[in-house]
């Protein structure tokens, strides 16, 4: 059944142009999407789910299921981390482990907008507050990859690299990728409630429009991943191992905790696949600024050379068939 | 007179032109959008969408008092974060 | 009444977007839209509103309403330069006061836009003709400011800085954003005419994603005009003040005018904006040209750090609440 | 009757921005399409093309018309360069001959698009299947170009210049735009037989944009275009005759295979367009790297410069009007 | 030989590379899109879509003497306009 | 220390910096979307839509040893597909 589910996820356009990108590179065609149209795209994507997760935020309301749902998703972000950190400590150094930790702890919106395609594919309902959840769950990573490294590394570190709290909070919540993420929810949420009108104006734009334009950064995606897929081959089989163990067992005690929430399906897929995803955007920056020690060739590697485009062929599809067996249908 | 060329991760450009200017440079020219490799590996316009950047090449002409002032606030910056600096000789046309 | 007016517009997608873009410079996040993502926006909002003027043109043909409509906005901008220039020559010298007056004479587009998306939101009707006051206004006031220089400036101007009628004439006629908007003017003019088919064709790309567009582009101008702030700020108390009631004073000319010519509510309210509003595209470019002795961060700063937020916020739903209270309502 | 066809094209948005292009330059204004923008434009109508190409080739399959047209057409990307070989041999060396041959035997993705817009405008059908027979004709002429040079180059050619037939292959085949051109078709002929869901939700980004999208690249186009017409004039007279007889004489011989093919009007006028218009993209590239001899200003200058605006303007309604004078109607 | 880099506004882009051929420089190479601080100020990478545009940075490698002849074309326009000019040494490779 | 510039077409650039690579190059910077004049005639931004691109200027700062290798291993690309190269002073900051 799962191969079914893999095959129905991999014969979609976003799927099929993400792999389109990836054989362009190992065909070593010339084809390159040039800066910064990669951004334009990566900010619609974010642009558009914010606002649609706010419009449906304003719709469902703060009930109880909405609230424990987030809350839960913030729970995860502060612990994977620091599972994922002690399974690290086995190959690698503090610095490493603790960068790496905190990318597998935040989450990567790519996925997760890939993952509600294929909700929509399958025609399975889920929920616009999800995408708070997505939006609150990339940066508390962060603060705990900071902590890990405050308490585990070695005392010797210079005091030139003294953990600079402000600019790394700063770092970790304003971060322009998450603040456009926020700031377009609120604005979702404060137009549903006050300007209908608004809403329906935008629909061509954030609603009609996104599908294709997934698709065409989803080409850039998969040229990128493959470009990276080399640099984490040279990293060593431990790291190439844990870029996928990790996610499968990040989704299963995802599809645990969802279980326990009572999530419908298309919800809990998409929580499982926040759990299951890495992130290559705030937290690669914030590292890259606060732990120079670690490798940023590692950390990014993991997340976008293999993480990145397993989730996308083979996870989501894969987490729903856990899903499925896991949590009993009532839908 | 003298040239200087910094090429670091465009993530410091603020930092850097700070420490420009508190060190009295009289001006400066940036490139942005600019990859390379160096000591810490490569840096490529693929990773722009991420909010990793690029790189950017900082251009200043100035006289050679000047420049070790900005040398002084310069190098810190370059040492934590990584980055090249050069310097050559140049004229005002 | 108008604090209504105020909320109403302030609630709205494209209003909300340009404070998302103010906040992360306050916040100093580190969101950016990278060049020359902003020109494709600008572009494309120029070709869009400049085609669908010209359809409506089309509809309405060149009525007495139109002819005087149109001449009643080219002589705006003729006289209200001359105006702001003894304002300004209280504090100011020649140079810097005819720069500053030049685009206090011109328009934005991109308020004129936001007036629109205001209209429509409201339920106002408006022509379309209008567009082509917006496309005839933005040169005038360059020609203005060039002949206050001539006939103000000290006799000791060096030669070299003689005014170059000719290229002048060029910059201001034929500036890249002016003539897209008059060429998609035409364009859209014709195309009606002849080609109803393709009208309907080019509707979902002018018609349907422009709303989208427009709160891309106010997310950008939202940064560009929050980071041009300080520099006024610098400039001191007197181009302060004057960014903001000018606009007001230009306003209620605009008002009276509009009483006169039997405007309508929506027209009336567009013609005051573009009373209001001042250039930061075309005139800077032919300032810096031909009256390089102004500091070029004077007139852009007012106009785009001061006087643009103002309009997009306050002025247009107060010039909303001057239009209704002088212009007896009949539709 | 062709001069009504000619102004039921002129009269139409896309080359109605092409001709605003081209009068932008011509006037000096400073319009400019920046970098990358045009690419943009340029991989997005590619991508549509491809896709839409590929969801009706899946309607249609491969039957014996559709396999004799492609079969065809990529005859036609062999033969046509021989023949251009000789008339260019009459003036210019081999190296130059080959090259200028082989951008004519190739095609121009813009001047098909606009072949189609032309032909939706007329209500007049055409198959998706034809977008396969652009995709296959863009490379082979590359091939004989090649070839051309190779047995007719001069004994003396240095051997550093050999041809090295593996990366001119690669060259050929896998040129970033064949490539997304041809992966797109693909794309769309597997979503179209696995996904409907997923056809749908493209539709709004491929099909619904698409006109728009092609005006605004026709805008630049005439920019681009009218920036090399100077370049051509400089090259001489026997290339501007060529430039605008060349594609006449193809078009006349497409015509007389599309009549054999018992092709409707609507695939006859694209047949013919691919044969009549010049490749400036996968060739140009494909000749600099592999004949170094030649000059790039020639045959950029003489498919961009004069071939390309004369097809988009006179060449696509005269060519209609061949088509319907050998080719008897019966749809 | 020598080496030139002129920076100024990109509006004077046309005319420059125009005094630049009318003074025999055998090539140039162009950056645009170059955004810096000078004496007249700031130019960032916000005011691009403007059509005021940001600043090019124009490097002629040539010989002295065409550097002299170099020179007398571009000093008016940078004088008019502002920008500034460097010269260094420099050897083909 | 040395300084090399090196200007030519952005399709040759991964073969480039290979030879670079290859040559024991230190590191270098890359500038992209570059346009000029040369030789070979112009490049200019309105073809970069076209796959042929625009041109890339590589910068390295190396050794003087190392320069003499990498001028053995830049020479053939530059003679074949056109280009430019130049040589100055330098030295780190
Ligand atoms: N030897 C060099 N020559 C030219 N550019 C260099 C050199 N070394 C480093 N760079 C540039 O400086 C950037 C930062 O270097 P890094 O110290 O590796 O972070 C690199 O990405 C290159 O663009
Ligand atoms: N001392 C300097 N070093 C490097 N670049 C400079 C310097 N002075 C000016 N520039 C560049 O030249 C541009 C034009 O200068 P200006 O218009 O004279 O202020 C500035 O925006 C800078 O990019
Ligand atoms: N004398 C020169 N000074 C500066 N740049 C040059 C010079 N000659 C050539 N170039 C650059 O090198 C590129 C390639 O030259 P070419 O040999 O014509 O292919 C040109 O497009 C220019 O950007
Ligand atoms: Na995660
Ligand atoms: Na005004
Ligand atoms: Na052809």
């Amino acid at each position: 059944m799962d191969t079914d589910l893999i095959l129905q996820n991999v014969l979609t356009p976003p799927v099929l142009f993400f792999f389109l990108g990836t054989i362009a590179v190992v065909l070593r065609s010339d084809l390159e999407i040039p800066a910064p149209l990669p951004k334009l795209f990566s900010f619609y994507l974010l642009l558009a789910i914010g606002f649609k997760g706010g419009l449906e935020l304003q719709d469902s309301g703060f009930g109880p299921q909405v609230i424990q749902t987030v809350g839960a998703a913030i729970c995860m972000s502060l612990i994977l981390p620091i599972i994922c950190f002690f399974i690290l400590r086995v190959k690698l150094d503090v610095f490493n482990s603790a960068a790496i930790a905190a990318a597998y702890g935040s989450i990567s919106a790519v996925t997760f907008i890939t993952a509600e395609s294929f909700l929509e594919n399958l025609n399975i309902h889920f929920d616009g507050f999800m995408v708070a959840a997505l939006a609150l769950m990339e940066s508390p990573a962060i603060i705990v990859g900071l902590l890990l490294v405050k308490f585990a590394a070695p005392e010797t570190r210079a005091n030139s690299k003294r953990i600079r709290w402000r600019s790394i909070l700063h770092e970790a919540m304003l971060n322009g990728s998450v603040y456009l993420l926020i700031g377009s929810l609120f604005i979702g949420f404060l137009t549903a409630a006050h300007n209908p009108s608004g809403v329906e104006k935008m629909q061509p734009f954030t609603g009609k429009l996104f599908y294709g334009a997934e698709c065409f950064f989803l080409l850039d995606m998969g040229i990128v991943a493959a470009k990276r897929m080399p640099k984490l081959l040279k990293a060593g089989s431990f790291l190439i191992a844990f870029a996928i163990a990790m996610p499968l067992f990040n989704a299963f005690i995802g599809v645990m905790v969802a279980k326990m929430l009572a999530l419908g399906p298309g919800n809990a897929l998409l929580f499982v696949v926040l759990c299951a995803s890495a992130s290559y955007i705030a937290v690669p920056a914030a590292m890259r600024m606060t732990v120079p020690e670690a490798k940023s060739s590692y950390y990014i590697s993991t997340a976008l050379g293999l993480t990145f485009p397993f989730n996308i062929v083979f996870g989501i599809p894969v987490y729903m068939g856990m899903v499925n067996k896991f949590i009993p249908m009532m839908s | 007179m003298k040239r200087l060329d910094l090429i670091f991760s465009d993530r410091e450009l603020d930092s850097m032109l700070k420490a420009l200017d508190d060190g009295g440079a009289p001006g400066y020219t940036v490139i942005k959008h600019v990859t390379g490799k160096g000591p810490q590996g490569a840096v490529s316009e693929d990773m722009e969408f991420t909010d990793l950047g690029a790189n950017a090449h900082v251009i200043v002409f100035c006289d050679e008092e000047i420049l070790n002032k900005l040398r002084e606030n310069v190098r810190p910056i370059l040492n934590y974060y990584g980055g090249v600096g050069f310097v050559s000789e140049a004229s005002p046309i």
